[in-house]
């Protein structure tokens, strides 16, 4: 307890860094990035307080590191650092082939790794130019679906959670689990499945996959009401969430925003419905848009989502056709030469597959678009004028999942 | 607008561009000096309105590299590839992220993992790698990293 | 019949006539600052162990069952583990302050406990301005927590302790008010002249609508003064990861820890005395048969009955709303709550005048 | 009197949604047993029921005879993402006097391995398959590199 312990490392750390509150920040440590759209909200950096909110924190649910600019409880800056979890997908996937690098992808955005599978397996066929029998495609719709609703539960949780109600957390993941066991009797894991194969689905569906996500569907249906009940309707969080975070149609265009975060800000941007892919053309399902823009409109839009899955789930969970659950493809696969890019909506967004390939068995080069980089980049502008609780909120409405971010 | 509209229309605004066609989507190619009064006007002009990027990347072909963009039009729904060469010794290249407010970051993930430099960006610094990363930039193909990659 | 107050009076006349009056008053503080730090850490467990049952049971869980029948010793394993643990004092801290806030703000809670009656006849001091007493001295306890929050250097800290003085100086005012609500119908300030004047019947049966909507502003306000969701901003940990209490660990955080608990138990205690009735059976006028059953319970079950029910609800509100964010905090005290308990109190004040309650 | 009027309906809009969760909240709390969130792990290890797809390491199954059915074809080690999968072969030599190449050594890293299940489905004979068992979790790191094919067992007779 005594201060003079280790003298030495003492005056030292205070000399280096000074940790008293409302100094000054160094400007070339701290650069100002440029806000093109508003100047008047660009924040003056003398005698302002910065916080760390990550890599270690529990409103970031991962590795995230923003460093944030205060002016009191105001937040005037946000400036993301990445990198945390960087694994160099890409730079794995150049080395793996075509069959083997579909597994990595289901770790970039885990909690719609069917997705992420999904659109790699797309991008491979799409150059193999093979046609994935009918019945693999309403299988692959399904566990897509079912991925959403369990990836959209789990974020109702942690937005709940993040604006400090800890009860609904809880409640998702009571729902959560039911998909979890669906998920383990017919794909053999519950997180990261690799269950798309090019070509089709690796396995067949179990034989109780279709009772059980009917019970499923039925249970879920009277659950997502009490969901609004606890949280939607609650007054303290329409206070929290409305207003605050707007952000308009044209910027969230421009900073790359999709799914649902875009979409509450009134931009059509559902892959499904734009560029329709396995048979999402022959399903019933509205594209949700909300035009409020703030966090609300946001967390309405997944919401509403969810219960646009259920209905998705509900037309072709009895609608399987029977056949083939997987092409016949080659033991080897070679894309040809060229470029090849799928896209899909996961549950976050838009994720883009870009394969460069020279022929080989391996890809030349592959990008992986993830939505999180993108909505991300615009929680700054968001974020500029509100407070610490409010910021906090807004990077909940955004559903990051942080290595989808870092790849 | 249809590929061939949208060609001829490119083709105006840019005479030196060349054009791919066969893929996805229609391909350009353009000399990487023209990008900032083309991106301007891919941007700004009322038939065209390529308000949306969804995709920024590098390609590294070992002789050189080539910039690709991915636009779209969120009111017309046409979409083109542009791509830009770039010498692999020094790569520059106009920044967009005035135009695309996204390509902010993915200019900064570029610059860091390909080594292209982006003139008059904002706010060019490390974005994934740590502070103070010297040497060579990862997704390059030469790139090697003798302690943590594994060969397989 | 067996009660505390025949306890009491025992030990007392006993010693009274035993000792010299001098030396019989210091062996009666000695036992009853024993029979505080006793009931202090009795609180602590018992409080926080409901605590995690209620949350469990509104989460849909078990909650804590590994550590002795149903899960009952797991505070006891749990406050052993935080005794020995290192406490830790941070470098670059305000080491004074920083060891010194903990205290303040458990002794601040100790001395409230004085004037509460916790049965027929049972009370530490009976103080004539109790009720005075427990809303000045509760008031201190802000000053150990930005005590922390300063001395913390952790800005984490600072801005905890800053939310919690702004949310504790402005709660002061509604719980105050409606505090007086009943001051003024009771016409005292002596916590056993208050419970007395309900023996006829609780104050929130005898006082109509006006009462009622004083109790609801005090539990608002008494939410909100002891720091505890949804009004925890100085310690939300999603925002902040702990508030003001982030860089201690160890014996200190158990006493800021066990302090929240017993505030909650002080409030709690001070509502069921003042709106409930304290130990005071339920009465109702003209049944005789069933008043006189009522009065067989002994009357520190009645207290702690009526305190555990008010705990309970507070509790409710913590594991069913999101928190507040700052300005709507201060904007709900200043807007909603304090108008609204001022015209509450004038109305009160006008029917204690005429006699209107019953 | 607008304003009053709006003053007062907010108070009322907010006890009523507020009342509303904790309902909700209260519902939960009088029938906490009926919807239990919980498994008692590890009390429950003997009734935990795992599916049979669930993919919790590869295993090499034997039959009485302390035979498997794996050829030594390598099918799985070019189809691990990983290196997960180390195969040594040798030669055998049948009665007829050929030489015959089998398997010596199946070498398993389980540290290496995502549960991807490739190898299994590129297995031409259904040599491996994938054991429902999940606690792995060892003192050294080394204990964790295993030899699926047990001592003295050899190639079941009729697989190619």
């Amino acid at each position: 307890m005594s201060p003079m312990i280790i003298p030495e490392m003492g005056y030292k750390r205070k000399k280096e860094l000074d940790c008293k509150v409302g100094y000054k920040i160094k400007n070339e440590l701290y650069r100002e990035t440029q806000i093109i759209s508003d100047p008047s909200k660009s924040p003056d950096i003398e005698g302002d307080l910065v916080i760390n909110i990550g890599p270690q924190h529990p409103a970031t649910h991962g590795v995230l590191h923003l460093v944030i600019t205060l002016n009191g409880e105001t937040v005037k800056k946000v400036e993301p650092h990445l990198g945390y979890i960087h694994r160099s997908i890409e730079k794995m996937c150049e080395s793996l082939s075509y069959r083997q690098f579909i597994y990595v992808t289901s770790r970039m955005d885990y909690l719609s790794a069917h997705m992420n599978n999904h659109g790699c397996s797309m991008c491979v066929e799409k150059g193999l130019q093979i046609e994935v029998p009918p019945r693999a495609q309403v299988i692959r719709v399904l566990m897509d679906e079912l991925t959403r609703l369990a990836s959209h539960q789990l974020w109702w949780g942690a937005m709940a959670m993040d604006v400090g109600a800890l009860t609904p957390f809880f409640l998702a993941f009571r729902e959560r689990e039911m998909i979890n066991d669906i998920m383990e009797e017919t794909c053999g894991a519950r997180l990261t499945m690799n269950y798309m194969v090019p070509g089709g689905v690796m396995t067949d569906i179990h034989p109780n996959f279709q009772r059980k996500v009917k019970e499923f569907i039925v249970h879920f249906k009277n659950k997502i009401d009490e969901y609004d009940e606890l949280v939607t309707g609650n007054i303290i969080f329409q206070n929290r969430t409305k207003g605050v975070g707007y952000i308009s149609r044209e910027d969230a265009i421009s900073y790359g925003m999709t799914g649902g975060s875009a979409r509450g800000s009134g931009v059509s941007c559902d892959i499904r419905k734009l560029y329709p892919y396995e048979v999402y053309d022959k399903v019933q399902f509205n594209e949700i848009i909300e035009m409020g823009g703030d966090s609300f409109a946001r967390y309405m839009v997944r919401m509403k989502e969810m219960r646009e899955s259920i209905s998705i789930i509900d037309q072709l969970i009895d609608n399987i056709p029977e056949g083939e659950f997987q092409a016949k493809t080659k033991a080897v696969l070679k894309l040809p030469k060229g470029e090849f890019y799928s896209r899909i909506e996961t549950a976050r967004g838009e994720f883009g597959v870009y394969i460069v390939s020279e022929g080989g068995t391996t890809p030349y080069r592959i990008k992986f678009r993830s939505p999180g980089f993108s909505n991300l980049s615009a929680l700054d502008h968001m974020a500029r004028g509100s407070k610490i609780g409010d910021m906090v909120a807004m990077m909940a409405t955004l559903d990051l999942v942080i290595p989808d971010i870092d790849r | 607008m249809t590929n061939e509209e949208l060609k001829k229309r490119i083709s105006e605004i840019l005479p030196g561009a060349s054009f791919e066609e066969g893929g996805q989507w229609l391909n350009i190619n353009m000399e990487a000096k023209d990008w900032r009064s083309f991106s301007n006007s891919l941007r700004d002009l009322p038939e065209l309105n390529f308000d949306y990027l969804f995709c920024l990347t590098c390609v590294d072909w070992k002789t050189h590299l080539t910039m690709v963009y991915h636009l779209e039009s969120t009111t017309y729904r046409h979409t083109i590839v542009v791509k830009s060469k770039l010498d692999r010794n020094a790569a520059e290249i106009e920044t967009v992220s005035n135009i695309w407010r996204t390509a902010e970051f993915h200019e900064r993930e570029v610059y860091e993992l390909f080594g292209v430099n982006f003139l008059n960006h904002p706010d060019l610094r490390l974005l994934i790698l740590p502070d103070g990363w010297e040497g060579k930039n990862p997704l390059r193909k030469d790139f090697e990293d003798p302690v943590n990659m594994i060969k397989l | 019949m067996w009660s505390l107050e025949n306890i009491s009076h025992t030990v007392d006349s006993w010693l009274y006539n035993r000792f010299d009056p001098t030396i019989a008053m210091l062996i009666e503080f000695a036992i009853i600052a024993v029979a505080v730090i006793g009931l202090f850490a009795m609180l602590g467990l018992v409080l926080i162990m409901m605590e995690r049952k209620v949350s469990a049971w509104m989460q849909v869980r078990l909650g804590p069952n590994r550590v002795g029948p149903g899960g009952m010793f797991q505070t006891v394993a749990d406050t052993l583990k935080l005794i020995v643990k290192e406490g830790m004092t941070p470098n670059n801290v305000d080491r004074f302050l920083f060891n010194l806030a903990p205290f303040i703000v458990m002794i601040v809670s100790m001395v409230v406990l004085a004037p509460l009656m916790f049965a027929k006849g049972f009370q530490i001091w009976d103080i004539n301005i109790g009720v005075l007493f427990i809303i000045a001295v509760s008031s201190v306890s802000v000053i150990g927590i930005l005590m922390a929050g300063w001395a913390s250097n952790n800005k984490y800290s600072l801005i905890g302790a800053m939310r919690s003085g702004a949310q504790i100086v402005s709660y002061e005012l509604s719980a105050g008010l409606s505090v007086l609500c009943i001051v003024v119908l009771a016409g005292s300030l002596r916590i056993s002249d208050i419970i007395n004047s309900q023996a006829d019947g609780w104050w929130i049966f005898k006082g109509h609508v006006p009462v009622i909507i004083a109790f609801i502003t005090f539990i608002i306000a008494v939410t909100a003064e002891t720091n505890r969701a949804p009004f925890d901003l100085a310690e939300a940990e999603s925002e902040l990861t702990a508030g003001f209490h982030t860089e201690y660990s160890g014996m200190k955080f158990a006493l800021f820890f066990l302090s929240e608990y017993v505030n909650v138990f002080i409030v709690c205690a001070l509502g069921a005395t003042l709106f409930l009735g304290g130990w005071m059976p339920l009465h109702f006028g003209s049944l005789t048969g069933f008043n006189h059953a009522m009065d067989y319970i002994p009357s520190f079950i009645w207290f702690f009955g009526k305190t555990f029910f008010l705990i309970f609800i507070i509790m409710w509100f913590r594991w069913t709303f999101p928190r507040l964010r700052i300005d709507q905090l201060l904007n709900l005290e200043w807007k909603y709550l304090l108008p609204i308990s001022m015209v509450n109190l004038l109305i009160v004040t006008i029917m204690a005048i005429l006699k209107w309650h019953f | 009197m607008a304003f009053l009027k709006n003053y007062i309906k907010d108070i009322f809009g907010a006890v009523r949604s507020s009342l509303k969760g904790m309902r909700l909240t209260g519902y939960y709390a009088l029938h906490h047993r009926k919807e239990p969130l919980h498994e008692n792990v590890p009390d429950n290890r003997d009734e935990l029921n795992f599916p049979e797809r669930f993919r919790g390491e590869v295993v090499m199954p034997h039959d009485e005879n302390n035979e498997h059915a794996c050829t030594g074809c390598t099918a799985c080690e070019l189809a691990c993402p990983n290196a997960t999968i180390k195969i040594i072969t040798k030669f055998d030599i049948s009665p007829e006097g050929k030489k015959k190449k089998a398997l010596d050594t199946f070498v398993y890293h389980l540290e290496l391995c995502t549960m991807c299940n490739l190898c299994i489905v590129a297995c031409p004979t259904d040599a491996i398959k994938m054991a429902q068992t999940f606690e792995h979790s060892v003192f050294d790191r080394n204990k964790l590199t295993k030899v699926l094919n047990k001592p003295g067992s050899k190639i079941r007779e009729g697989i190619e």
